[in-house]
């Protein structure tokens, strides 16, 4: 199975990466642009008997790793094999 | 005294701590290794600056959860001297044994520069060497060294005076131009509420001796002998 | 089987020419199979074989008292006293860069580390020697590579201490990024990567194999077009993290004598490493299973394990029975190694894939048997001549000096090395901003002194004479530190040289390098040549021969510094000027010209003020040294101002005399330094000028925040910060 | 709108930070996990008169300056107004 991460600042942390790239965007002519928050995106695929279970997992694996929550919010979805990349 | 530095893969200001420690003080230097399980006796652990495990995902997500990290919290819990720099300091909050987090520099650049720090604190058993609202010039090199807390964390670390080191011009002004990387309040370093563990992104370690620009750094490493000694003898 | 039988396409793949191919099947007796053809293609490539400048590069002198390794090692090394050696190389990693400006110039980085790693030294120093095109259009560039040498540097927690960024039209396809890397070891446990003793164990430590790279040496041996984004292999990504822990743990091989030596795995991987390490010790050969080779994805064949450029690799021969000592080493920084094959005696190279042997190549093939390719060197045209007379005389210097500190080229480089840790190491005692960085070593006095130089404009306009002012300048630089020259390694940074102004080119810069050389007693030892920088139907680079040099100084605590000290101090010009213009900035920025000839140069003139500087220095008569090079003396004079905080007043510039007021101030001559000195100091001063024929000019004294030149102009410090801190950021 | 573009490294190129973040689950006791890709997740608001030209906009922003295209993929969702986080 495939969880599919993402990790993003929480709205209180200055963003200065997503600042930054809202300023290029402009720069480059993307003058509709409102807004741009930068975050990660982590794939991880891993065995578990069951989407619950994975899910339980993956989970765990946000609160302790992936994410830290002084400064980030997570969610992600579990996908069965098939469509990811490799 | 001695002084434990620990060594997580990817740690690279252990050798210079080590050298203060040894070399310029002449303290006991031991290195602990991220995957001992006691602390071989130090008096003070010192977490150097590097990028542990890369900093990849974040700085210090990796480093907490080395098997070394929970006899650290114990040795903390019981009042041991933990000093956290750079790196150190990006671990001990990852681990919850200080307040907040640190972020990209706003600059979203490394940098590499001397800087001036406001001592908020001298009370402290590493600080106990400055002066009062001492300024003191020390090295920083960091990309993410933005120091951030919500504002209840923040406005607790204020008013418990747990701010120990902040970034200012040469006299003194905690102002928005002296600060390098974007930290609320200015804030360069922090104390738990105990005052035990430390954590600072600016490196003493690199201003200990005269011709490496400065030796204001020294007076940190020579506050932790002396109240370590003070502590023996009473 | 004829070579008309080969496919072209296939050869071309391979970078190999048809009168190659004939070669290789004149001496196998036999057509090579696919895995050899790859493995040839790839060792006979520009990058690797050196088929286009090795007969040059025997011109370069290369031994000395010092030297206790000069060019054919990774890196070169020389005795510094108490017990150790410096090791050093500079090397380019420009096509990369090109394509992807942070990881080409991150991966540059880690592999020149692993050049100084596999001598058995301890890396203590980074420098990095970029050309760009001109701002703001390189941004990209720029700000890639920067931060990909910060990247890798700061992580791996070695200082980036010095550098050169210059930007010039001639490198926007073509930017140059070149990296050096200078270690220490004790003399005695300095290492040879040769492949002795037959039947010892070849072990693969670091990073799992990938397809990445594949082809990346005969890529980078061809010029770039718009295909070569289609022809790109898969760019490399560096993991400093784990270049971390291999340095680490190939420092605890120091700890067992079970390793006989180590290799690093750069340009053609594998082939290249063993092929390399067992070229090194006569009739040595290697036999290597590649289903042994750890690997980081499904599906690779020989070919890919055998061809890939995986970064954070190293190979290291290990004596029979004696693997698992030296693999638990490794393991303890949590690092993969595999015994992959063994050396032995027939002098081939045999890869094997389990039971199935895959090729079998004589080593000797691989490593030396690349035909010497004979290029013609023809002169170019003249190029453009300046005649002094027709220039627009200089009206207000003080206004052409901010406007040269706002230059590029001349302005602050602050904003570039404080995006680099310099001090990580705690030894830095002089940092980067003035002249060379200098590092002390711990336990002993001694400052070893560093710097990259290279003025191509001059290169451009004159390669022989420019390639004796970059050594020159080199040397400056490390004088100017209180340091003693000591070696030099080289990148020879090129255009393509099958045309045969380049070819000419080259041979005129080598002749050049290899006599500055000689007079200045400055073996060679190291160095790297990077060729076919030049897009098609786009302009080709100047001929850039970046010189790399590193110095002693027995007592760090006489080092010197650019910045001006004290007030009151006399602030003296050693060395003599003429109308040098030709080539300088200030022609290029107030003038908008490159023209004429680059500024002549005596270098046993050169010679004889290193030899008043060091004693002066020496002696302790000085309180500050610059060397005056590119912006003249004037700009030279503004900088020890500026990194001092201190200003200077001085008597006006007469105008009356043989030299110019604009070449006065502005003029390259080389050969000068800046210098203060306390005035109790000043007769001794004089009297050792008078000694060593130097001509030393008083030109004011030490004072204020401003830069006075009675009568001619005026400039505060704050204008000239503002100018100078603006530019390069 | 918002458009949610994730940015992977391409399946070719090596990712250190993955495999280093692979380990790192693996000694916290993860070791269902068999691989850990990590890319980045950026969050764009723009003004677009309709999905199709946001769509092709964000299409642009991508080539031009979110991803890197000689080490990276890119893909995206666009998504009106509402479900998004802050
Ligand atoms: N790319 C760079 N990386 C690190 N240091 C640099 C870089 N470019 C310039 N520097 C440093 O800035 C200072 C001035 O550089 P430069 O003007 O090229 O010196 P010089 O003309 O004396 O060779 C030197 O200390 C040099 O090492
Ligand atoms: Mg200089």
């Amino acid at each position: 199975m495939i969880a599919k991460v993402i990790v993003t600042p929480k709205p209180v942390v200055n963003d200065p990466q997503g600042n930054t790239v809202k300023q290029g965007l402009a720069s480059l002519g993307f003058r509709e642009v409102s807004d741009v928050r930068v975050g990660k995106y982590i794939e991880v695929s891993l065995d578990a008997p069951s989407e619950h279970e994975a899910r339980q997992r993956v989970e765990a694996m946000c609160q302790q790793l992936l994410a830290n929550h002084v400064i980030e919010d997570f969610h992600f979805e579990i996908e069965h094999e098939g469509r990811h990349q490799r | 005294m001695k002084f434990g530095v620990l060594v997580f893969p990817g740690t690279w200001s252990d050798r210079d701590c080590g050298w203060v420690v040894d070399q310029v003080l002449g303290e006991q230097l031991t290195y602990l290794w991220h995957k001992d399980a006691d602390l071989k006796g130090c008096d003070c652990v010192i977490l150097p600056g590097g990028f542990a495990y890369g900093d990849y995902l974040r700085t210090g997500a990796i480093a907490r959860f080395a098997p070394v990290m929970e006899k650290v919290g114990e040795f903390a819990d019981r009042g041991g001297l933990v000093w956290g720099i750079c790196n150190g300091f990006q671990i001990l909050c990852e681990a919850g044994l200080l307040p907040g987090a640190l972020i990209r520099n706003a600059s979203l650049e490394f940098r590499c520069q001397w800087t001036n720090l406001m001592v908020d604190r001298n009370d402290l058993p590493y600080t106990s060497q400055c002066a009062e609202r001492e300024v003191i010039r020390v090295p920083i090199s960091h990309g993410e060294g933005s120091y951030f807390a919500d504002p209840a964390t923040l406005s607790r670390l204020e008013q418990n005076g747990q701010v120990v080191f902040r970034y200012c011009d040469a006299d003194g002004r905690v102002t928005p131009g002296a600060n390098p990387n974007g930290s609320l309040h200015n804030i360069a370093g922090i104390v738990n509420k105990r005052g035990n563990v430390l954590g600072m992104m600016p490196h003493p370690e690199r201003c200990s001796e005269p011709e490496l620009g400065g030796t204001d750094g020294l007076k940190l490493f020579r506050s932790v002998v002396e109240s370590a000694t003070r502590a023996l003898v009473s | 089987m004829k070579v008309e039988q080969l496919d072209e396409r296939r050869l071309r793949e391979v970078a190999l020419t048809p009168d190659e191919y004939s070669a290789i099947v004149d001496q196998l007796k036999r057509a090579p199979n696919e895995v050899e053809l790859g493995m040839l293609g790839v060792l006979w490539s520009e990058h690797c074989s050196y088929k286009s400048s090795k007969a040059l590069l025997r011109r370069l002198p290369s031994s000395g008292a010092s030297v206790l390794q000069g060019p054919g090692e990774n890196a070169g090394a020389v005795n510094i006293g108490e017990g150790w050696a410096a090791v050093f190389k500079i090397e380019s990693h420009n096509h990369p860069s090109a394509i992807e400006p942070y990881q080409g110039a991150a991966t540059g980085v880690g592999g020149i580390i692993r050049d100084v790693i596999a001598m058995g030294a301890r890396p203590i120093a980074l420098l990095d020697s970029l050309r760009f095109g001109p701002l703001p259009a390189s941004r990209h560039h720029v700000d890639g590579v920067v931060a990909g040498i910060g990247g890798y540097g700061n992580c791996i927690g070695i200082p980036t201490v010095a550098g050169e960024i210059y930007f010039e039209d001639c490198y926007a396809q073509n930017p140059l990024v070149n990296a050096m890397c200078v270690g220490l070891v004790p003399v005695h446990r300095l290492m040879r990567a040769r492949a002795e003793g037959t039947g010892n164990s070849l072990l693969l430590v670091g990073a799992d194999t990938g397809r990445d790279g594949i082809h990346g040496a005969s890529f980078a041996s061809v010029e770039l077009d718009e295909n070569s984004s289609q022809r790109r292999p898969a760019v490399q990504v560096g993991n400093p993290f784990l270049e971390k822990c291999l340095l680490e743990a190939c420092m605890d091989l120091a700890h067992t004598d079970a390793v006989v030596a180590i290799q690093d795995l750069g340009a053609a991987g594998l082939t290249s490493s063993v092929a390399e390490c067992a070229g090194r010790v006569r009739g040595a050969g290697a036999r290597i299973d590649v289903s042994l080779v750890p690997r980081r994805e499904k599906g690779m064949t020989p070919y890919h394990v055998m061809l890939s450029e995986s970064q954070e690799r190293m190979l290291v021969v290990v004596q029979r029975g004696r693997e698992a000592e030296v693999e638990s080493i490794f393991q303890a920084w949590d690092l993969t190694s595999a015994v992959i094959g063994e050396v032995t005696d027939d002098g081939c190279l045999t890869v094997v894939d389990g039971g199935r042997e895959v090729a079998q190549l004589p080593v000797a093939l691989l490593t030396d048997g690349a035909p010497l390719r004979r290029l013609v060197g023809v002169a170019p045209a003249q190029r453009p001549a300046l005649d002094l007379d027709e220039l627009a005389p200089l009206v207000d210097p003080g206004a052409a000096l901010l406007r040269l500190l706002a230059s590029p080229n001349l302005s602050s480089r602050r904003g570039i090395f404080r995006r680099y840790d310099h001090m990580v190491g705690d030894s830095t005692v002089v940092p980067p901003g003035g002249d060379a960085a200098v590092l002390r070593i711990k336990g002993t006095r001694l400052g070893l002194a560093m710097t990259t130089d290279c003025n191509s404009r001059y290169c451009h306009l004159d390669p022989n004479l420019g390639a004796q002012l970059a050594v020159a300048e080199a040397a400056r630089n490390i004088v100017a530190t209180g340091a003693q020259p000591l070696a030099v390694t080289d990148c020879l940074n090129f255009a393509n040289p099958d045309r045969p102004e380049v070819y000419w080119e080259l041979e005129e810069t080598i002749a050049g390098l290899a006599q500055a050389c000689r007079v200045l007693e400055l073996p060679i030892v190291s160095g790297n040549v990077s060729l076919y920088n030049e897009s098609s139907g786009e302009s080709a680079i100047y001929p850039t021969p970046v010189i790399g040099m590193i110095g002693l100084l027995e007592d760090y605590g006489r080092r010197l510094e650019a910045g001006l000290r004290s007030e009151g101090d006399f602030v003296l010009l050693v060395g003599s000027s003429h109308n040098d213009l030709g080539g300088s900035e200030y022609l290029k920025v107030e003038h908008g010209r490159i023209a004429g000839r680059p500024p002549a140069l005596d270098l046993t003139r050169e010679r004889a003020v290193h030899k008043l500087m060091l004693a002066a220095a020496g002696g302790g008569l000085l309180r500050s040294a610059h060397d005056c090079s590119d912006g003249g003396m004037l700009v030279a004079l503004a900088e020890c101002c500026l990194l001092g905080g201190i200003g200077v007043r001085c008597p006006p510039v007469q105008s009356e005399g043989p030299v110019r007021t604009d070449a006065a101030f502005f003029g390259e001559s080389p050969s000068r330094f800046i210098v203060s000195v306390p005035s109790r100091a000043m007769p001794e001063m004089q009297t050792l000028a008078r000694r060593h024929h130097v001509e030393v000019t008083m030109l004011g004294l030490a004072g204020g925040d401003v830069i006075e030149f009675e009568g001619q102009f005026r400039v505060s410090l704050a204008e000239m910060r503002q100018a100078w801190e603006g530019t390069v950021t």
